[in-house]
């Protein structure tokens, strides 16, 4: 069967119209790609470059030497040795805080969605409250309940802080993506004799790549881009990537070198840019799978 | 029993953080907690300081553009990207990538791309046009919005998947039902096709309305809440006033308002929820 | 029962990653001394400490806002750090009075500490009679900077008043440069407001406004003046300035391309690393006045009560460290600070640093810089009357002034 | 009341052949049904007439004017979907009424029409609702009605009693024969239920992997299939089917037995070859196992049906279906001979697969 493309000629028939519609997508590009290409190309400009000024001037004698620089000499405290360090703590952190605040949201999303609890619609409004209130307003006594579990400053502290910080969002978009799920799938499992864990885990997990997807990559950039919560919860053995690229970036009373600026801000993203290109077709795939249906 | 304790680690730290911040708020801590009952002092305090009501004022206004202008950018290059366009998966990615990056990285790159001498103000001018004048990033009448172009770029990608998604599940009979009547189509799409697709554009609007509340990387890193205070927000307002202006009680103060105010703007959203699903 | 054992899994890690090896006096310095000047004057202290066998954990953050923000956390969260770099603001006084900050009474009787300090510089050390914090050094808010360059260029001499800064910076700008580079943060706006207030009013002055806010200095006629001033200042700024940092406003005059700024002595850190020479290629002042005052801004490591030995050993250590000479005079020429010991040598600093160094002993003439007099959130108000009366011309000396009283009377 | 004249379409997509010359007139005011299996080409030919689809080739003439080139909604033509396609957030009024108000129909003729249209299909306490609150059958009345004020003389249906349960189906089949006696407008009708095509059709297009196997009236499908697909695909329980060979004198070969084919209207006297022997249920008679001209069968079981019943037999290694009286189901014995009607059966040729 063909698939008939709506409305096709109707508007873009005329050959005009339908070049508008490239001009028009031709020029959003150019809007999404400008401050990529104008961070890319003044990292690559040595400072007598940036000196001059012009931000959207090509570089001249391109260099990668603000890269090396912010990779691995850059100041970031007493030691100067770029963003380099956080690499690894980055990763160390990131991978099981996404793990584990997006399974765990599966199974609040989904236990909200199938499960006929009285108030399940009272208690995912509670959680959703949680979207509104700004982390740094709650840094205070999240500190004292985590050094109340003596979790502190520790590396177990920080992924439980990301969870706890991403499980309104993952709850959410879970939740959304279950209620459009056919209750019969589990209360099939059920009558199998199939707990609830085990009916999560066998039936409904495999339904879900592609909302799983979605959210872990969302939870990656959010977890990866993070700053202030790995400052104060990750201890000094664990400090981000971000927390180097902020100490780069932001330095109060120092000269600034905009090209290590840029190139350490690039590196410290390349990560996540890898993540989105790479799963750029299952993120677009799960979303349209319903994780945001409402 | 898992689902129990995931609701509760959020329980406690969600509403034991805004118990305890809602009784600080009713305090007159500084730097570190003091529990000593002062009433709504704070509260007071707050709503008769300027640059908290200028705050409040900038978030209604970034807000509703930002909201607003997104849900309307996405959707254009949701509908555009739905004509069978060729690249499509390329025009994707491209209007994606902005969601990987950091907010903090945003701003910076925006206020590069903005600033009046260096940026693109200075290339047009540099190409012959003396008189361009594009200098919104530094006119206090006019940096909210920069914020808004800065915040769209960062958030249309996103809206314009999930719209895209619910296009794509839009009924195929729906769109021959459209051809049929000789519906236009900007018609179809602003009568039939999106008023169709409520639930979904509700849950993007949730979205946004949770980075407005919580915007602060972004003016961070792109004005500074300047010039002058035309461009502070209210998280911005409770963090500074926690740490750099060394007020815990008033931050506290702050705090709870947003939450309040968050949870009004948020009742209509609920309501339909409640009476959606039950 | 998962989650039981996912929690304890947790605290195992939690407890593993905490466990550092136990070492004889440790400091962990929360800091903020992020750049490369900064870096330099910080691994100083490091050095010297560990010279003495210290082992330092380094904490560092970008900003201070940031630093405040991750001490506090964990003073709360029952991991204080060994010493907070701080400033003596009202987050200083709030710590102590709530018991937090160890006192180095006893150092300072057996070291003669009191002696070889500033009397301002000490008393802003002490609360309720305690000695809680150590100077790193002392930087102060008004001074002045210029292109010597520029000002040859155009033949014009080094200001003495306000009138002939502004002559000199009308003639810079008809030249075509900047007249006064200013930068768009707010906290660089009101620094020139305060130094506009001190240099107009005098020290004595200042000390009635800003720190006793009594109500008769709010009737002054200082006030409306320097307000206009400020105004004054504002009218030069050029189009990139607002939002611009004040390391990128200083880089206009290290490169020639303005004329003046209102800048604190960090500024100076900038000129030297762009390897320029005081009085050579650049010149200082402070705000021009009859009686010059000095708004000191100390650098100061505060140190949190810790209970493990080694910490406690530690703290001593890095006290000696930061209190030692050598230490001060270095710190003071690689970051552009005064040595905040007044028995240092001073022979080896450029001209600037020896006025600073001057006016720091002249008695009389150092004053608390309004950051650390007035409470934060005073501060922080002023600073948004000043952002705003920068940005919005329409808005009347007469109506700042009036908000200025109404903020200073408020608490 | 229109004519429609399909002219040589052939449409292909990816490789794959959808539509292959299909030719079909239809005459003003007929109801034509569209039969075929899923995957035929019958919808893909449907949105073709309607526009909704381009062909690579061929013409669809309306009264004598090529509309091939047309927008769908310049054709003059109404089309009822299968999922009823009403527009989600409007009421069911506006459903009816906004096609014509993008027209720009006068308010009045739409107020007019509307309330025609409710009238017509009882529809009048449902006006204020959204789609969200009808139930299947309302939804798909809406979705007629909506078709109908378009007041087009010629109307499409896609599969539109496929959504509904049993009971509803066969009330609304009735309604719709009803409304083309009233309307006498010309209506194409895509199902891929034959119920639904004897039932209602004035002719019967049998469509097979994209051609058009048999353009005929229902009965003549039924008694007289024109292809073994069609024999195979129409009629419930299926046409026997028995391949064999005709010896060109008279007789067909199955296996070790012969039936005589005399009485056979062969289209082609003589006719000779491999060919396959359709006959239906109702054409075979149960005779005492011997009889002349008779085949020796096994019955293997009966299924009552209330009014009459089937008898199923092994013969000639298939399993052959026979109707019966009740009575006679209920005393059949096990070993019988069946007897064919050959005056009623059809001959297909097994290369061809064509009635011979």
């Amino acid at each position: 069967m063909t698939q008939s493309l709506p409305g096709e000629r109707s508007v873009f028939g005329p050959r005009a119209a339908r070049l508008g519609l490239y001009a028009f997508l031709f020029a959003s590009a150019a809007f999404f790609l400008l401050p990529l290409l104008l961070v890319i190309s003044n990292s690559l400009k040595p400072m007598e470059e940036i000196r001059q000024g012009n931000l959207l001037a090509l570089p001249v004698k391109p260099t990668f030497d603000a890269w090396l620089t912010a990779w691995k000499s850059a100041c970031t405290g007493l030691e100067c040795g770029g963003v380099r360090p956080g690499l690894w703590n980055s990763i160390k952190i990131t991978v099981p805080a996404v793990v584990i605040s997006t399974l765990a949201g599966a199974l609040n999303g989904y236990a909200l969605a199938q499960w006929k609890w009285r108030h399940a619609n009272l208690i995912m409004l509670l959680v959703m409250v949680g979207l509104f209130i700004p982390y740094q307003a709650m840094l205070y006594p999240t500190v004292k309940i985590l050094s109340s579990l003596s979790l502190f400053r520790t590396y177990g502290g920080i992924i439980l802080v990301h969870v706890v910080y991403g499980l309104p969002y993952t709850t959410l978009l879970f939740r959304n993506f279950y209620v459009g799920v056919p209750e019969e799938i589990s209360r099939a499992a059920r009558m199998e004799g199939a707990s609830f864990l085990r009916t999560f885990r066998s039936v409904i997990l495999p339904l879900s790549t592609n909302i799983l997807v979605v959210v872990a990559i969302l939870q990656f950039t959010g977890i990866w881009n993070d700053y202030l919560l790995g400052l104060i919860f990750a201890g000094n053995d664990n400090l981000p990537m971000t927390v180097q690229l902020t100490n780069i970036v932001n330095n109060a009373r120092g000269s600034a070198s905009p090209n290590v600026n840029m190139a350490a801000a690039v590196i410290t993203a390349i990560p996540t840019l890898i993540v989105y290109f790479l799963s750029g077709r299952y993120f677009v795939r799960g979303i349209a799978a319903g994780a945001v249906k409402g | 029993m898992t689902v129990v304790f995931f609701f509760g680690i959020v329980a406690v730290f969600f509403y034991g953080s805004i118990l305890w911040t809602g009784y600080m708020s009713l305090t007159r801590s500084t730097l570190m907690p003091n529990y000593n009952f002062v009433g709504f002092d704070q509260y007071i305090k707050l709503f008769t300081n300027h640059r908290w009501l200028v705050s409040c004022l900038n978030m209604v206004i970034f807000g509703v553009l930002y909201i607003v202008g997104t849900l309307a950018f996405g959707t254009l290059l949701a509908v555009f990207a739905d004509r069978r366009i060729r690249a499509e998966s390329l025009f994707r990615t491209i209007f994606l990538y902005p969601l990987a990056v950091s907010l903090i990285v945003t701003g910076l790159s925006w206020r590069w791309v903005l600033d009046p001498v260096n940026g693109l103000q200075g290339l047009v001018r540099g190409m012959g046009w003396e008189n361009f004048t594009f200098d919104w990033l530094t006119d206090p009448n006019r940096a909210i919005y920069t914020l808004v172009i800065a915040g769209i770029w960062h958030s249309a990608g996103l809206i314009m998947v999930i719209i895209l998604a619910g296009l794509r599940g839009v009924d195929e009979d729906l769109w021959k039902a459209i051809r049929m009547e000789g519906i236009p189509l900007w018609r179809a799409y602003l009568q039939v096709i999106f008023p169709g697709m409520r639930p979904v554009v509700a849950s993007c609007v949730v979205l946004l309305m949770s980075d407005v509340i919580r915007g602060y990387d972004l003016v961070i890193a792109m004005t500074k809440g300047g010039p002058g205070i035309a461009t502070e927000m209210p998280a911005k307002f409770a963090v500074d006033y926690y740490f750099a202006r060394v007020n815990l009680g008033l931050a506290s103060a702050a705090s709870i308002a947003m939450l309040v105010l968050s949870l009004l703007l948020l009742a209509p959203y609920f309501y339909s929820e409640f009476r959606r699903r039950t | 029962m998962k989650f039981r054992h996912l929690l304890s899994t947790m605290t195992i890690l939690g407890t593993f990653a905490a466990s550092s090896p136990a070492l004889a006096q440790t400091v962990d310095v929360q800091h903020y001394w992020t750049s490369s000047s900064e870096s330099k004057a910080m691994n100083t202290i490091a050095d010297s400490f560990k010279q003495r066998g210290g082992k330092w954990i380094d904490s560092p953050s970008a900003d201070f806002d940031a630093a405040l923000a991750a001490a506090t956390s964990r003073i709360a969260g029952g991991q204080p750090p060994s010493a907070i770099l701080m400033t003596p603001s009202s987050a200083l006084r709030d710590l102590a009075s709530s018991g937090q900050l160890r006192d180095f009474d006893d150092l300072a009787a057996k070291g003669g500490w009191q002696k070889v300090m500033a009397p301002i510089v000490w008393d802003k050390l002490n609360v309720d009679g305690h000695l809680v914090a150590l100077p790193v050094g002392v930087h102060a808010q008004n001074w002045v900077w210029y292109s010597k360059p520029v000002l040859e260029k155009l033949k014009i001499s080094e200001p003495k008043t306000f009138d002939e800064l502004f002559a000199a910076a009308d003639k810079i700008k008809a030249s075509g440069g900047i007249g006064i580079a200013t930068g768009g943060e707010p906290w660089q706006q009101v620094g020139i407001l305060y130094s506009a207030f001190l240099a107009l009013g005098g020290p004595e002055y200042w000390n009635e406004l800003i720190v006793k806010r009594s109500p008769e200095a709010l009737k002054s006629p200082v006030l409306t003046q320097a307000f206009d001033i400020f105004r004054k200042v504002s009218t030069y700024a050029d189009p990139a300035s607002p939002g611009r940092s004040w390391n990128d406003t200083t880089n206009l005059v290290v490169t020639d391309k303005a004329g003046f700024q209102f800048m604190g002595d960090w500024a100076r850190g900038e000129f030297l690393a762009a390897g320029k020479v005081a009085g050579k290629d650049f010149g200082c002042l402070l705000t021009p006045a009859e009686k010059p005052g000095y708004a000191i801004l100390i650098d100061v490591f505060a140190f949190p009560v810790n209970t493990d030995d080694d910490r406690i050993k530690g703290q001593t250590l890095l006290a000696d460290s930061i209190m030692e000479p050598a230490v001060q005079e270095k710190i003071a020429e690689v970051k552009g600070s005064v040595p905040s010991r007044t028995d240092v040598d001073t022979s080896k600093l450029d001209t600037c640093a020896q006025i600073g160094s001057k006016t720091l002993a002249t008695p009389g003439a150092a004053v608390q810089a309004a950051y650390d007099a007035l409470a934060g959130d005073l501060n922080g108000q002023v600073t948004d009357l000043a952002g705003q009366f920068w940005t919005d011309k329409s808005m009347t000396t007469q109506a700042a002034v009036e908000s200025f009283s109404n903020i200073l009377q408020s608490e | 009341m229109s004519s429609v004249s399909i002219r040589k379409i052939r449409k292909s997509f990816a490789g794959l052949i959808v539509l292959d010359s299909v030719d079909m007139e239809i005459a003003p005011g007929e109801f034509i049904v569209i039969l075929g299996p899923s995957g035929c080409g019958k919808s893909t030919l449907l949105n073709v007439i309607a526009g909704l689809d381009d062909c690579d080739s061929g013409q669809i003439v309306i009264d004598a004017v090529d509309v091939s080139g047309l927008e769908p909604s310049q054709r003059g033509l109404a089309m009822v979907f299968q999922s009823y396609a009403l527009f989600p957030a409007m009421t069911v009024r506006r459903n009816l009424s906004f096609g014509m108000e993008v027209a720009g129909t006068p308010k009045a003729t739409i107020v007019q029409k509307v309330d025609w249209v409710a009238k017509l299909l009882q529809i009048e306490v449902l006006l204020d609702r959204k789609p969200s609150q009808l139930s299947g059958g309302q939804r798909q009345r809406v979705a007629i009605g909506r078709a109908l004020v378009r007041s087009s003389s010629i109307c499409l249906f896609d599969e539109p009693l496929s959504n509904l349960d049993a009971k509803l189906r066969a009330e609304t089949r009735v309604e719709l024969k009803q409304l083309h006696e009233t309307l006498k407008s010309t209506m194409i009708y895509v199902t891929h239920d034959q119920i639904e095509a004897m039932t209602m059709a004035d002719r019967v297009a049998v469509m097979h992997k994209g051609r058009v196997e048999q353009f005929a009236p229902p009965q003549s499908i039924y008694e007289k299939p024109a292809s073994l697909f069609v024999a195979g695909f129409v009629g419930s329980p299926a046409m026997n089917l028995l391949e064999g060979s005709l010896d060109g004198a008279g007789r067909f070969l199955v296996g070790q037995r012969s039936v005589s084919s005399s009485t056979y209207p062969f289209e082609e006297p003589s006719t000779a070859g491999e060919a396959v022997l359709g006959i239906r249920c109702e054409d075979i008679d149960v005779v005492e196992p011997g009889s002349p001209d008779s085949i020796p069968a096994k019955l293997a079981f009966t299924e009552l049906l209330g009014a009459d019943a089937l008898g199923w037999f092994d013969c000639l290694g298939k399993r052959m279906s026979v109707r019966l009286g009740v009575d006679a189901a209920r005393s059949m014995r096990k070993e019988v001979g069946l007897r064919f009607d050959i005056a009623k059966a059809s001959f297909f040729s097994a290369s061809t697969e064509r009635r011979l």
